[in-house]
């Protein structure tokens, strides 16, 4: 087999070099379809392997990582505490890319306090959480995504109401919020790709299916109800960087949101007039398509100039974690001075 | 003003009782008293005589009594002294209480505003005109409470003989060198002073005289010399969370970092400090930066402890590098959350679910706890795992006498991480749990190493030497048993015990951490009373060869400790299952620190059954 | 179709053996196999002969390897076997892996579309066209993998002659009657036996033939059997977070009581469930429903357990009845969720910073965890504190033959309560805390008594012994010391140990939960060997006199434990630090439940060394 | 001294009566403040002290039940864990009142999780935080209300966007959401009998300056920050039931709330136009009110109609803990039924 009929992105991969182990995820779930487009979109971002961490919690979504991306570090940690490892993880070398994947259990129900200050400091942090409506690894009880009314085997009705994920992002300041679904790949994957390049933590709540507990054609969460009631806000595409940042409306067809690093959304019109950039709106927004039942989905809510968490730290260019040993012991000089005011 | 006629009792004509004593302070909480007691604590130690002192406070902000307790000693004791020889009751709600837990013959400073009876003709009474005197300094009126207490300093002064420039200093000190405050305080002191020489006809039996005790010494407290070694240990990153009495170990981070790790050439930080949302966050946050090659470090204590657990789990079994300082306090649960306690011991070696336990260093000076700042980031890296240094709040908080931190004897030891180049050399494929050095401990990759081969799959679950995941028995038990390979090597790796033997000893003593202070003056007094004993300190679990050498090689070991349950006499008597002689749990907790006559009285209690 | 040509072994000739064998079935996980094995199960059952099943699991939901291991035992074995003589072989990727496990002379069913060469000659091997079989039921599409596995049950029937009927039975009951899904698996299971029947030349080497040893006895598994005791033993509150595999203990009182705990006049329920959002709050809700008198209950495993440490502590100290379920599984960390393992003793009997200890009850059978969910109920609020109930996986979730539910012998006991009319009766002022009766256990109130009188506070700080906050040395070491004396008064109360003893035995076993069943199997092999040991489960801790006895009366006693540190050997070290007996730990932990042959090896070495 | 002299309100009890020991708080601390008007409102809505219960976490706030209401249960937990212990506790007996007091350190910060999931289980709990901005009882650290750039003795400045509270109450679904000001006790008083009679969660962010740790005049948790930016949405009046559920807008003058018992609150208009029941406008409001740089006061949102956790149980009219030994044990019958199909 001749080597050069494999296609290579523009560093000289292949869409191999992004893969990860052989999923162990059921035959149709909802997950898999995120593992694809989280693969894709890092290929034709042409993003080193090795330049990205991928994070987890634990569930079946968050097993997610060990399906794409050999090449990158992985750590699949605790369950709904994945935004503290991955705080503390990206401080290492800033530079580096953040993955981290969830579930609605693991953000939304044991995750909710560590979601909410992750999002309030701007981590810069591609956060998709992977929600299905369920608990998939423990078989089957409700999350705090379930819908009121929602009746499972074993589990009874759901008596409480839902936390919305995209709600809550917005509510706790997160700089870009969306909503995808697991049956739309094209959108998931240019979201994707608009949230690695958000300099800020990128939160894409993806209604991604349990076909084994939770897919009755009726049911919030289920490929039946997405597809008959998905409603996308906008045709989104990704321009790689031309010029500085701000946001603009260009009236009528379309409206570009500049990154931090100048790569452009594009954010094609469709049925709704939106705009992702106010806060206000965006509530508004989601409680009428609430009312009319519909799930929308895209950009809901981007503000790209609000500091990152590094922002507001003064570190060095060279990664912490590669300074040299000499740059981090002060000197004995500096020992005698405080021997000296230790009174 | 009238004249105070001073009812000495009989204790008066006493003869003089020269730089060995102690001082009770009794004040209300949030009155400001604190910077007169450390006022008068180093006036003392600049004149030369070993002090120590100790704030024994409410977990309240104001209002509520505290006591602080100043030992001057010139045998060097620094423990709690159950005896106080001065009193200065400046809280009326304390009053009687204070009163009666005058020694006889004791000096009762007392504030002339409060109207309580005086019941003791044994002491010497001494009120203090403390309103009129704070008021003629007419300081801003939201200050007159605080300086007010500068009028005990005054007096004691004069009682005492403390030299009026040492107290000067003193201030200029702890107001660095401010010198409207300085001059306010010390105004008061010098009325004081004035007021005493005309107005007093008591004399003291308590003298300070100057002596040269403390040359070559400083004082510091615990939490600051263990941020300051974790300063000098290369720490790249902090994150906490909020808790008395762990709190100022990071405060003093926060206070030096900014000074000392700057990169002298980009000006730029060279750590990062994270106040997290809570315990969950704060070590998850520091685990996260020890696996992507950050020498991280939290601190906390019992409740925080406990909400670590399901994380420090995860840290023994992943391999982690971590440090872990506990700074412990009374529980169980919030219990008193300002009292000093040794009753973390097992939680800590054992913090979490399954077959975990860890390394844990036990501080047992000040300057241990600098020491133990940059070696516990040392041995993480070297022994990848959680390193716990387990501290408590009399010696954290309290001010001791102690010395000079030393700068670290060795380089910064990373340990096992392999970089771009280290892997260019390996040709077959690198696996991170694979013991290619016979000694357990593999070698690690980094986050942000670029190197195709350096990723791995970090995990919670069971994996395979190559770290991909397995439920195989056989892996599972493999790498669990090298786990514990790993653990058992680090022994001889860990602080060594501390022994001071004794001529004629056959009994054995041993303690550790912040009750090191008790215990010796106890040997003291047990020697003075015929009852010798070689004492051993520990300061690292597990413990080592030298520890087992010592409890076999006495017939009796007496284990003192801080807690209820006796919690490092059982880790010790697990060590020796064939244990032949007899270990003996000496134990107690009700919030202050353990008193040498406490030690000597159980300890003697043993020594005739 | 061809006739398969069953290429029989060498093993084909050899006696037969009956009702004395071990099956196992290599599937995929959610391949619906569980139908299929419970319904061998039950029908072997149902014919009175002795059987187990154990489900070996990954952490997954579909697609992993998975094997269900069935004992058939007319001796009552029901511990893991480690030899296998029947293999189902239905899972491809571990296809060779089974066949090699297989024992010699055993026989080797397996899917004919698995394409795998089979280079074992000593093992008798019969292909099952499972594809054919299952087309020709003509199911609906998506049950068509599901239904593929009654192939394997049925040419099993017809092997091992077992009875149709009592198949039948068993698919009636697990379909709970539904006549559909009953006939379509049974038709497969009739076509695979027609089709046994005409194409099988093998005979098998083993045999199924009707015994009445099943008579009086139930088929249950341990989280069922929790969950019925805990309604019977009239518990108002759970509060739980989903954890493996815990889960089924909840799960269980969600499906039974809406049944058994409807107020038979108003129709409403006597009880509450709630799922909360992780263990930091189940544990929170159940002590708060404990504080306000409510028996409440929780259930979770090791990294739960880890989360519930702090509010442990405060339950201890607040004297809140609760009762916690830990089902154990293979930790440090999330170790292997699915695997049975006993490492969470240590942090179960101290969990909680501070000196927390904790009563624990260790159920070594099904019908015994029915018995402790009622029991621990009481305990809870007889003494006042957190009773934890320490079971695991094997025992929780397997499928074990048992002794049936006995009804609770005593009344519920809901401890030192006072309502309105017992203050009513009071003089003098009630206080929390006071120990009235000498028992170090208080009287209480609860919320929602409206006589003026009632009222408290409660809280994790120090108190006195009327729950005022208190930082007095003396309240604190009190209070704490009667909490000491409470524990310790609660030995005599506990579950007593079961003692086997057996004539002429010297050394002794200790043993707990879920190892029974091998213990007791390793027990009859030595025996045999010559080796007679007495043997005592644990049931309960702290342990009582009887324990203590036991170990004293023996020169050796082995503690065997499924875990890596030999956690109850050291707890068990601690109660007799005078021990002149050698007690020695065997302890190992692979995921996998303890085989009678590792005890045995493992007990023999130590007998010959 | 003549008994009679002594006021009581109309079950007999004096003020007295309603008072807990004597505060350890701070001179002029504003949880003192919280503490008088629960006292007040409770003795002036005559509630038998016996049928409250005090619940609270860790913290300066959460001391405060101790100072108030001696005759009443209590419990102060855990930091951070206050929610769950509630929820446990009135599950005991679902006729009895639950105060809840807090902090924003143990609300916003460790408590984050809890918060959220009692919010949107609705808990029928009048919570209060008491808001400072800081952690008072460790001296003085950033709590997460904190605001970015604020400056702390030996903490430095607060690199982070803060929690609004009352936000997160929102997007989290709790059907009573106000904000009030210790320095504004007529209001506090008014919407904690409100609260108390809100049949659901009631959080109250009440605005409480720490005098010892952060009450610069800039600071926006201080007294003087707050006198001189406080504006009140309107004038609360409570009235005592007089008819069903409904909410509806009167023209021009006032506002009239009815909650579940036919208490009836009625919002007299200041200066804002504004309407307490909608999601969205609340939203708008406060970030309205936010680039005005006001502190809005006053209840901001409410939802009388929905269900309440306990609505969504079955329980009996009997307290759980007051249920007899004979209704908790099933009959030997069903015992043996059960062991029939153990199989
Ligand atoms: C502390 C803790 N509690 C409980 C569990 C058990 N557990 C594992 S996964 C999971 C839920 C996962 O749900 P979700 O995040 O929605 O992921 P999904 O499986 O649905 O993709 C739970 C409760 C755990 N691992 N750790
Ligand atoms: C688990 C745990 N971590 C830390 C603490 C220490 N702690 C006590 S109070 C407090 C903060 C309280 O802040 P807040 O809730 O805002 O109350 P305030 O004192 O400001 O009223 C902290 C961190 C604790 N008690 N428990
Ligand atoms: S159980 Fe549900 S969430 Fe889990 S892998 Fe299967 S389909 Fe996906
Ligand atoms: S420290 Fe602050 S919050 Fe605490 S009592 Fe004092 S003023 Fe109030
Ligand atoms: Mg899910
Ligand atoms: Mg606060």
């Amino acid at each position: 087999m001749a080597k050069k009929t494999v296609k290579q992105n523009e560093i000289g991969l292949t869409k191999e070099d992004y893969k990860g182990e052989p999923t162990t995820l059921c035959l149709g779930c909802g997950h898999n379809a995120i593992v694809g487009q989280i693969i894709a979109a890092c290929y034709e971002l042409n993003i080193p392997p090795e330049s990205v961490v991928k994070i987890s919690g634990i569930g079946c979504s968050s097993k997610a990582p060990t399906y794409f991306m050999d090449r990158s570090f992985g750590f699949n940690g605790l369950h709904g505490r994945m935004p503290s490892l991955a705080t503390g993880a990206l401080f290492g070398d800033t530079s580096l890319i953040g993955i981290g994947v969830s579930g609605d259990g693991d953000t939304a129900s044991i995750g909710m306090g560590q979601f909410k200050h992750v999002t309030r400091r701007n981590l810069p942090l591609l956060y998709i959480v992977a929600n299905n409506g369920v608990y998939g690894l423990t078989k089957g009880q409700f999350s705090a995504t379930a819908e009121q009314g929602l009746a499972l085997k074993k589990q009874g009705q759901n008596r409480y109401v839902p936390v919305d994920i995209v709600w809550e992002a917005i509510a706790g300041r997160a700089s870009f919020v969306a909503r995808s679904f697991s049956g739309d790949p094209q959108q998931l994957k240019a979201l994707i790709k608009a949230g690695i390049h958000h300099r800020g933590i990128a939160v894409i709540d993806v209604i991604s299916p349990c076909v084994t507990f939770n897919n009755q054609d009726d049911s919030f969460h289920s490929y039946a109800w997405g597809k008959s009631h998905e409603v996308a806000l906008h045709e989104l595409s990704f321009v790689p960087p031309v010029r500085a940042i701000k946001v603009h409306y260009e009236k009528g067809e379309s409206l570009e949101v500049s990154l931090y690093d100048g790569t452009h959304i594009i954010l094609k019109k469709l049925e709704h007039d939106y705009e992702p950039t106010d806060r206000v709106k965006a509530f508004q927004m989601l409680e009428e398509a609430n009312d009319r039942n519909e799930l929308v989905t895209g950009l809901i809510y981007i503000n790209p100039k609000q500091k990152s968490l590094f922002d507001l730290y003064d570190l060095p260019e060279t990664p912490l974690n590669r300074l040299s040993n000499e740059k981090l012991r002060p000197s004995p000089e500096s020992l005698a001075e405080i021997n000296q005011v230790m009174f | 003003m009238a004249k105070p006629k001073p009812e000495s009792g009989e204790g008066s004509k006493t003869k003089k009782v020269v730089n060995e004593f102690s001082i009770n302070i009794a004040t209300v909480n949030g009155s400001g008293s604190q910077t007169a007691n450390l006022t008068l604590l180093r006036a003392i130690y600049k004149m030369g005589i070993p002090v120590s002192g100790k704030n024994i406070f409410p977990s309240n902000i104001q209002g509520l009594p505290t006591w602080y307790k100043i030992r001057v000693s010139k045998s060097g004791y620094a423990a709690r002294a159950k005896k106080t020889d001065i009193t200065v009751a400046m809280n009326p709600k304390t009053f009687r209480d204070d009163l009666e837990d005058l020694a006889p013959g004791g000096l009762f400073l007392y504030a002339d505003h409060i109207k309580e009876s005086i019941d003791r003709e044994d002491v010497l009474l001494c009120p203090l005109p403390v309103k009129n005197l704070a008021r003629e300094a007419k300081p801003p009126r939201e200050l007159r409470d605080y300086i007010a207490n500068m009028v005990y300093v005054g007096v004691l002064a004069y009682l005492l003989d403390i030299q009026m420039d040492t107290l000067k200093n003193a201030l200029d000190f702890h107001f660095k060198g401010k010198q409207g405050p300085v001059e306010l305080n010390f105004s008061v002191i010098q009325n004081a002073v004035k007021w005493a020489e005309a107005e007093l006809e008591l004399e003291s039996p308590f003298k300070i005289q100057p002596l040269d005790l403390t040359d070559g010494f400083i004082l510091a407290n615990g939490n600051t010399a263990g941020g300051l070694g974790t300063i000098y240990g290369g720490m790249h990153f902090v994150s906490w969370y909020p808790i008395t009495p762990a709190t100022s170990l990071p405060e003093a981070i926060l206070e030096y970092a900014p000074g000392l790790r700057k990169d002298p050439e980009t000006k730029k930080s060279t750590y990062a400090v994270i106040q997290a949302e809570d315990e969950l966050a704060s070590i998850g946050m520091v685990i996260g930066a020890g696996w992507a090659g950050l020498r991280a470090m939290t601190a906390t204590s019992g409740p925080g402890l406990s909400l670590m657990s399901e994380y420090a789990s995860l840290a023994y079994f992943t391999e982690i590098p971590i440090v872990v300082w506990v700074i412990q306090r009374v529980g169980p649960s919030t219990g008193l959350p300002t009292r000093t306690a040794q009753g973390d011991v097992n939680m800590t070696y054992y913090l979490g679910h399954g077959d975990t336990k860890h390394v844990v260093l036990i501080p047992g000076t000040v300057n241990e706890c600098f020491e133990f700042g940059w070696k516990a980031l040392d041995l993480a890296e070297k022994l990848q795992m959680p390193i716990f240094v387990l501290s408590d709040l009399d010696l954290g908080q309290n001010q001791w006498m102690t010395t000079p931190f030393e700068y670290p004897k060795t380089p910064i030891d990373r340990g096992k991480i392999l970089w771009e180049e280290d892997l260019e050399k390996i040709k077959d494929d690198w696996g991170r749990y694979l013991d290619l050095d016979g000694d357990a401990i593999p070698y690690r990759t980094v986050p942000g190493n670029r190197h195709p081969k350096s990723a791995y799959f970090a995990r919670g679950t069971g994996h395979d030497d190559y770290a991909n995941y397995s439920e195989k028995p056989e892996d599972w038990e493999e790498n669990l048993n090298r786990l514990k390979r790993k653990f058992e090597s680090s022994r001889p790796l860990l602080p060594e015990p501390e022994i001071s033997a004794q001529a004629g000893a056959t009994n054995g003593i041993i303690a550790f951490g912040s009750t090191d202070a008790a215990v010796r003056e106890a040997s003291d007094h047990l020697a003075a009373e015929g009852v010798k004993l070689d004492y051993l300190r520990l300061r690292a679990l597990p413990v080592n060869s030298q520890v087992l050498k010592f409890i076999r090689d006495h017939p009796r070991v007496y284990v003192i400790e801080n807690n209820r349950d006796g919690q490092m006499h059982s880790i010790l008597s697990l060590e020796l299952p064939d244990f032949p002689s007899e270990l003996v749990s000496l134990s107690h907790i009700d919030g202050l620190p353990l008193s040498a006559e406490w030690i000597k009285e159980v300890v003697l209690a043993e020594e005739k059954s």
